[in-house]
């Protein structure tokens, strides 16, 4: 597709830039930016929980979303579902029955793709908690601008006047599509466009995760 | 909240080396650990770091209708939210003791130290005013919370500004940042508050740890009293006393007190210069167009952090608009490919459809009576 | 209430001591307890009364607001009721145990005075459409032993009498808005017409009869009771306007049951007419009761009983 | 026997079911409950309608209210959405207040409303500044066995079709507001949204989509909320969902794609047959 | 009132439209002259003393597919769904209880009453219908069966039409009989609605609303009576009154009452009946089923032991 044009361009990700370990009482903690955006996630757990919402046959999985101010709403226990649900595919949960992992997340600044780099930095401090994990995970967000581009990790003001937004959220095993949400109408084709670029996208945030490994796994 | 139990080797260690003179992280009796603030991107959003305490608090203000009995007033509400962020005793959505110990003692330190001019927050008077809202929430709590969310309260009111308006007859504009410069909150005093673990009676640690707040608090094993407690002094710049309060076991020598209070009247001193000197500083980045942003508190050096600044992907460029006469096409294609549907849609009874698998699969239980409506 | 056991034999002479008319404790089927009763013990609420049956202890607080009216009855006034089972009364109210109860005992008192018969709403009207009176009925259970629908609505009447509301002038703006004039004296106010509010009397059926105001034992052999409504009548509470009118009979505002069991038909008829004799001499000793209350209020301040006792 | 098995090996019995590509309640993977779809059956609601897509039940009624509009939007009425999922809709859940999940729900109907953008709010306004209409559309579950995010979504958009608003005079001078409720007006409804869900089911080798999943189906193929949602309205796709569960390859994306595609036209069928059976019931 | 968080809310100024329309406000008269027509005929064509229950009354059973039993019941414009799950153990709850309870919650849906949008939150007349609902029904089942558990049972209020708390204790009961949870006889239950000297029997929400208005003439009666009964045992569960009215007239309406709860009990008898027959009809149909299965398991295996063997 799209090759009577064939015009290859570089698409930039935003800056990302994280520090994991950033609370001290947390078992996992990590603060992520992508561009503007930041979110600070603490990981606790396995940990004793109470006995009615305790599971005999996996660790029930806890997701907090915390705003930067204001009311509770229904679209934060949303973005908790789709954390909990990603998480859950994400985490052995099996390897700890009757225990439970609490995830909360504080968002501090949305400059665009806030639910995306929550669910970034929500891995990165799975995997700084060291709670067993089947595979890691990437998200990346995608818009339709006006002119019809589609374009990566849009920026604010871009997301204002988009015509739709899509986020994916891909495993790193099969790197296949393990979330999806979207906002907009948009066509099949550009879905499946979309679709395919926050695919190639999504390796250089697991390359991201893999530089962060490597250089304090070097370490110990 | 489930219970956070120290063994009695720690408790018993913690209070013999203070007794010797020493305190469990190499600090003196009244040393304070580095105090931090950073800013987010908006006005009256802060990070404040005491050692390990890190708290979040963000001001928000709306326009709402003032209250009865004070209708040429604004409304300031401060609400703190202990996440299991905090700590991992804290259960999610629920209000624990400390929340609203904390809750109050800043309520009375900002509050009913009457430090914020309410008055300018009027607009309109018995209709509109501004109302602002602290959200005070803890990240980590590494001990001294009080101190270091009263930090976070003073920082973020000083640092808020609120969007101007103008009135036009009846209707009141609210003018967006870009419009008009906001306005900034006028505090007549900064009080702050300052924590201090009593030991034994007579020993005082400013700025105590979780762990040397949670020993000076709790009894031995015989269930004999320590003498120990938490001493909360609330204090604004001018040394002028806002708020005492004591907790844990009687003090036998009020000399203790007075003590606190000289050291905390320093201690706010420095504090309250370093909040004016950082806010005046973030001020004038700002006024450079100078991006602030909480980003800016994580570090490169550190050994678990990681900057990426170029990543870049080769991808073709694509729009949708392009393909659209081409999807078109696919479609048409489509369409004479589709078979024909393996569902009937049949009008039942009136007002009804259903849709029938033609093939009368599964049962199908009748269950609509609506025949005999509206004759 | 908890923890009281009766043995089988115990049952069965409270039994046959109710068949033939006469309880354990020497009274007929349709007499109560000995009550006390003590008006204007709050001061700051507009209307207050303190009532004693036996172990029961409730105190009620009228409390008076301006308010507007409802669209679809733009003439009359607010009532609402509002219970309070304190957990001091028994342990079983602590924390959410006293709700379902309170709820209940306000739904009653709510259904027994919704009819403009029993308690007429539109003398609480200041404006038609504009300003209404909204009285808030706090009822405070201090002491729960058993009863407690017969005494709250006995002690609810007791208050309701005993308010005073304002006079307040109501003229009407511009604009539709309305400007309301307070007098400065604080004792230039109105009483409420209260004779024909309702008192709500319980018939706990032991056997095939029924008995009012049961006590703790009684309570126990019995798994049904009975709450009658029945309005009052005026003549008791304004004797100087009695000639006017005519007695009127008491009329049934609300009938409601309670308990896990059962009644037959002819059981539930007969009891509805032994609540009407009961629900008559109560409302003849209220009255009384009342009257001279008011008497003794007039003069010097009274010997206040104080509070518990 | 068959029901003991199915309780003693929950994980066999289905996947038994499956390698012989038939569903438990006999149906082909990418076949569809039967629907029943009934409008207009609830006269104290301005519109309703009454939907079964198998055994689940869904019940929309829309009411209509009067309000001035928010200040920052001054020409935009409202449309207010909410799902009921009361306790009497299946043992999973409580009497209290909307759990998490039914929380979830009821944010991804009112989602693909709003990106459906099939009611356009300003026409929902009357006087900019003073008066808009609110519309309250309350979808009640009765029955919930899976796919619950379809049926309320036809059951919304059937309501939404056959609502008529009231005329409405407005004075600027008095402020005085009449309605006519005789004289009634059709809402303009742009397009119509329609919702298919499938589960994701994992098998060693492949992965299986099931279409128009039932309650149990959802539960072995990860839960509540695992299921993937594609919307489409008008040709246009309005909102794809998935959260979890397992993962979905690109070949299954394709042929999902193609039985919404399909449903979709059949279900706009439905829902244009039993309004316009209605309309002649009523003429 | 504090907002709900869990929902989305619409603005809080917001009222019906109907408000503004120009027959709001009706005086008594005008609403009682609606009622009744020259003939003495009701609005819907109805005798004065003519129950929905003969000619409008549909019943049926097994509506919830995820429920132990349910029902619904449609009396002409009342619409009543009712769900009776599985005894659990009872939540909360220290002591050992030697009887089983009953939870009963009645629901209206938001948009099922014409005056007024009903709150999500359960409010005080959805809380009184749940504690008459229960005592309604706590007599007819045999509670000693099933200690320390209880027995949820859900009434949601699709439309409101007049004697909701009457349908909702015929669906309850007919819903309770269907999970077969045992009791000692049906429960039936009637309501009538007194206006002066006129007793409407079964009345629908018009008629109700005027029942409780009070008129303006002292004296008259006027109310609503609703009544439940075990009719087979003669016994009242439960008798709810709401107005004023003299003793008479409560003790003749009690015969009519008496009356119509018995007429109901051949209804909801024929549709239980029904209701196991078509059991019975479905079983043998599952075990057919359920034969020819094992006769295509058992071919295969022979043609698989053919090829085992065989190789």
């Amino acid at each position: 597709m799209g090759m009577e044009k064939n015009v290859s361009k570089d698409f930039k990700l935003k800056p990302m830039k994280c520090e994991l370990n950033f609370l001290s009482k947390s078992d996992g903690s990590t603060i992520l930016s992508q561009g503007d955006t930041v979110a600070v996630v603490s990981v606790n757990g396995p940990l004793d929980i109470k006995s009615t919402s305790q599971s005999i046959e996996k660790s029930t999985l806890e997701v907090l979303y915390c705003t930067k101010g204001g009311k509770p709403s229904v679209a934060d226990r949303y973005k908790e579902n789709v954390i909990r649900q990603t998480c859950e595919t994400a985490i052995l949960g099996s390897l700890y029955p009757r225990t439970g992992i609490t995830v909360t997340i504080q968002e501090l600044e949305d400059y665009g793709g806030l639910l995306s780099c929550c669910l970034n930095c929500t891995c990165l401090a799975l995997l700084n908690s060291g709670v067993s994990m089947r595979c890691v995970y990437a998200a990346v967000t995608c818009a339709v601008d006006e002119s019809g581009d589609i374009v990566l990790e849009p920026p604010k003001h871009q997301l204002q006047t988009a015509r739709a937004v899509m986020t994916f959220v891909y495993d790193s095993r099969e790197k296949s599509l393990v979330t999806s949400f979207t906002e907009g109408m948009f066509s099949e084709d550009t879905y499946k466009e979309a679709l395919a670029r926050c695919h190639a996208a999504s390796d250089l945030i697991f390359s991201f995760y893999r530089d962060i490994v490597s250089k304090y796994a070097n370490v110990i | 909240m489930k219970d956070v139990f120290l063994s009695n080797c720690e408790k018993s260690f913690l209070q013999r080396i203070v007794s010797e003179g020493h305190r469990l992280d190499g600090r003196n009796y009244n040393e304070s650990r580095r105090l931090n603030i950073s800013f987010g991107s908006e006005y009256g959003s802060c990070i404040v770091s005491l050692g390990e305490t890190k708290v979040l608090a963000q001001v928000s203000c709306e326009v709402t209708q003032p209250k009865q009995i004070r209708p040429n007033e604004g409304i300031l509400y401060i609400n703190v939210e202990i996440s299991p962020m905090a700590a991992p005793q804290f259960e999610a959505n629920r209000q624990t003791d400390l929340t609203v110990y904390l809750n109050r003692l800043l309520e009375k330190c900002y509050k009913d130290s009457k430090c914020i001019d309410l008055e300018s927050l009027c607009i309109v008077v018995e209709e509109k005013v501004w109302s602002l809202r602290v959200d005070v929430k803890i990240l980590n709590h590494g001990g001294n919370l009080i101190e270091c969310s009263s930090i976070a309260t003073l920082t973020s009111l000083a640092h808020f500004k609120r969007p101007d308006v103008t009135r036009s007859g009846d209707s009141v504009i609210i003018h967006t940042i870009a419009e008009k410069d906001p306005i900034p909150t006028v505090l007549y005093h900064y009080p702050v508050c300052m924590t201090f673990a009593i030991f034994n009676n007579d020993v005082l640690l400013s700025d105590p740890s979780f762990i040397e707040e949670s020993v000076c608090t709790s009894s031995t094993e015989e269930g004999i009293n320590t003498g120990g407690g938490l001493l909360v002094v609330g204090m604004n710049q001018y040394k002028e006393l806002c708020l005492l309060d004591l907790n844990g076991a009687a003090l036998y020598d009020s000399n203790i007190v007075h003590k606190a209070i000289v050291s905390a009247a320093d201690r706010s001193k420095e504090i309250v210069d370093l909040v004016k000197k950082i806010i005046i500083s973030d001020d004038t980045m700002r006024q450079k167009r100078s991006k602030i942003n909480f980003a800016d508190i994580i570090t490169s050096e550190h050994m678990l952090s990681l900057t990426q600044k170029e990543l870049t992907i080769q991808l073709k460029n694509y729009n949708v608009d392009d393909m659209t006469s081409k999807t078109e096409r696919m479609q048409v294609e489509d369409d004479v490919k589709s078979e024909p549907s393996k569902y009937d849609v049949v009008p039942s009874l009136p007002q009804t459809a259903e849709i029938v698998s033609k093939k009368g699969g599964s049962q199908w239980i009748e269950i609509s009576s609506d025949s005999e409506e509206d004759q | 209430m908890a923890g009281l056991l009766l043995s089988p034999t115990e049952k069965v002479f409270i039994l046959h001591g109710v068949q033939d008319d006469y309880r354990s404790d020497g009274r007929s089927n349709i007499d109560y307890r000995p009550m006390e009763l003590e008006t204007d013990v709050v001061s700051h609420a507009s209307g207050s009364a303190r009532l004693r049956l036996a172990n029961t202890d409730i105190l009620v607080g009228v409390k008076t607001e301006i308010d507007v009216p409802k669209p679809d009855k733009p003439d009359c006034g607010k009532l609402e009721f509002f219970v309070d089972c304190s957990a001091n009364a028994t342990p079983e109210f602590e924390g959410r145990g006293g709700e379902q109860l309170a709820n209940s005992i306000s739904n009653m008192m709510q259904k027994a005075y919704h009819s403009s018969q029993a308690f007429n709403l539109k003398q609480l009207c200041i404006f038609e459409g504009k300003q209404c009176w909204k009285l808030y009925i706090d009822i405070l259970i201090l002491e729960c032993g058993g009863n407690l629908c017969d005494a709250v609505s006995l002690a609810v009447k007791a208050a309701l009498f005993n308010t005073r509301i304002p006079f307040v002038k109501a003229a009407l703006m511009d604009g539709g808005n309305i400007d309301l004039q307070l007098s400065d004296d604080p004792y230039d106010s109105k009483l409420l017409d209260v004779g024909s509010a309702p008192l709500l009397v319980t018939l706990c059926k032991i056997g095939d009869k029924c008995v009012v105001d049961p006590s703790a034992e009684e309570e126990n052999c019995s798994v049904i009771s009975l709450i009658v409504g029945l309005t009052g009548d005026r003549k008791y509470y304004y004797p100087k306007d009695a000639d006017k009118q005519q007695s009127v009979e008491s009329k049934c505002t609300t009938i409601g049951m309670n308990g896990p069991g059962s009644v037959a038909p002819k059981t539930l008829k007969d009891a509805i007419n032994q609540g009407i004799v009961a629900a008559k001499s109560l409302d003849e000793a209220l009255g009384q009761a009342l009257l001279k209350e008011r008497q003794q209020n007039i003069g010097i301040k009274k010997h206040s009983y104080g509070f518990l006792k | 026997m068959a029901e003991i098995y199915k309780l003693i090996h929950p994980l066999k019995y289905f996947t038994d079911y499956i390698s012989r590509e038939v569903r438990p309640d006999g149906r082909k993977f990418d076949e569809q409950r039967n629907i029943k779809l009934n409008v207009n059956s609830l006269k104290t609601a301005e519109a309703s309608a009454v939907v079964k897509c198998g055994n689940t039940t869904v019940v929309c009624g829309i009411q209509l209210e009067l309000a001035t509009p928010k200040a920052e939007e001054p020409d935009l009425g409202y449309l207010v959405t909410n799902l009921e999922l009361p306790a009497l809709c299946s043992p999973k859940y409580r009497p209290g207040p909307p759990s998490d999940h039914a929380q979830v729900t009821n944010y991804l109907v009112s989602d693909i409303i709003t990106n459906s953008k099939c009611i356009n709010l300003k026409d929902l306004c009357i006087v900019p500044d003073k008066l808009a209409w609110v519309l309250y559309c309350d979808i009640v579950c009765l029955d919930n066995d899976g796919s619950l995010v379809d049926a309320c979504i036809i059951a919304l958009m059937a309501s939404l079709k056959t609502l008529c608003l009231p005329s409405v005079t407005y004075d600027n001078d008095t402020e005085d507001i009449k309605v006519n409720a005789d004289i009634r007006t059709p809402l303009k409804v742009h397009g119509l949204p329609v919702a298919t869900s499938f589960a994701v089911y994992k098998l060693p080798d492949r992965n299986i989509l099931l279409t128009d999943p039932s309650a149990y189906e959802e539960e072995m193929c990860g839960g509540i909320g695992a299921n993937f949602i594609v919307c489409s309205n008008e040709g246009l796709l309005c909102g794809t969902q998935k959260f979890g569960g397992s993962n979905l390859l690109s070949d299954s994306q394709e042929e999902s794609l193609k039985i919404s595609r399909d449903r979709t036209n059949v279900v706009k069928k439905v829902i244009e047959t039993s309004i316009k059976n209605d309309n002649e019931f009523v003429s | 009132m504090p907002l709900d968080y869990r929902r989305f809310n619409g603005p809080d100024d917001s009222v019906s439209y109907k408000r503004f329309t120009d027959n709001y406000l009706k005086s008594y008269d005008e609403l009682y002259e609606e009622l009744i027509d020259k003939n003495s005929r009701r609005k819907d064509g109805r005798k004065l003393d003519e129950a929905r229950s003969m000619c409008m009354f549909f019943a049926r059973t097994d509506l919830i597919s995820q429920a132990k039993g349910s029902a619904y019941i449609e009396l002409k414009k009342t619409k009543v769904v009712c769900s009776v799950f599985d005894p659990r153990e009872i939540p909360h709850q220290n002591e050992f209880s030697q009887l089983g309870q009953l939870y009963c919650e009645v629901k209206f849906a938001p948009f099922s009453c014409v005056r007024q949008r009903r709150p999500h939150a359960p409010d005080a007349e959805e809380r009184a219908l749940s504690v008459a609902l229960r005592q309604a029904l706590e007599p007819a089942v045999c509670r000693h069966l099933f200690p320390n558990y209880q027995v949820d049972v859900f009434v949601y209020i699709l439309e409101h039409d007049g004697a909701c708390l009457a349908a909702a204790i015929n669906a309850a009961g007919l819903a309770l009989a269907n999970a077969s949870v045992p009791m000692y006889d049906i429960i039936t239950a009637c309501s009538l609605a007194i206006i002066g000297e006129k007793v409407f029997v079964d009345p629908t929400e018009a008629e109700e609303h005027l029942a409780i208005m009070s008129p303006d003439t002292e004296g008259t009666n006027h109310g609503i009576i609703t009544m439940s009964m075990m009719s087979e045992l003669k016994q009242v569960s439960d008798f709810m009154q709401i107005g004023s009215m003299d003793v008479q007239c409560v003790t003749k309406v009690m015969e009519i009452l008496e009356k119509e709860c018995e007429t109901i009990v051949p209804n909801i008898q024929k549709v239980l009946v029904l209701n196991v027959v078509q059991c019975f009809n479905q079983r043998k149909q599952l075990e057919a089923e359920a034969k020819e299965r094992e006769a295509a398991l058992n071919a295969k295996m022979e043609e698989w032991k053919k090829i085992l063997n065989a190789g």
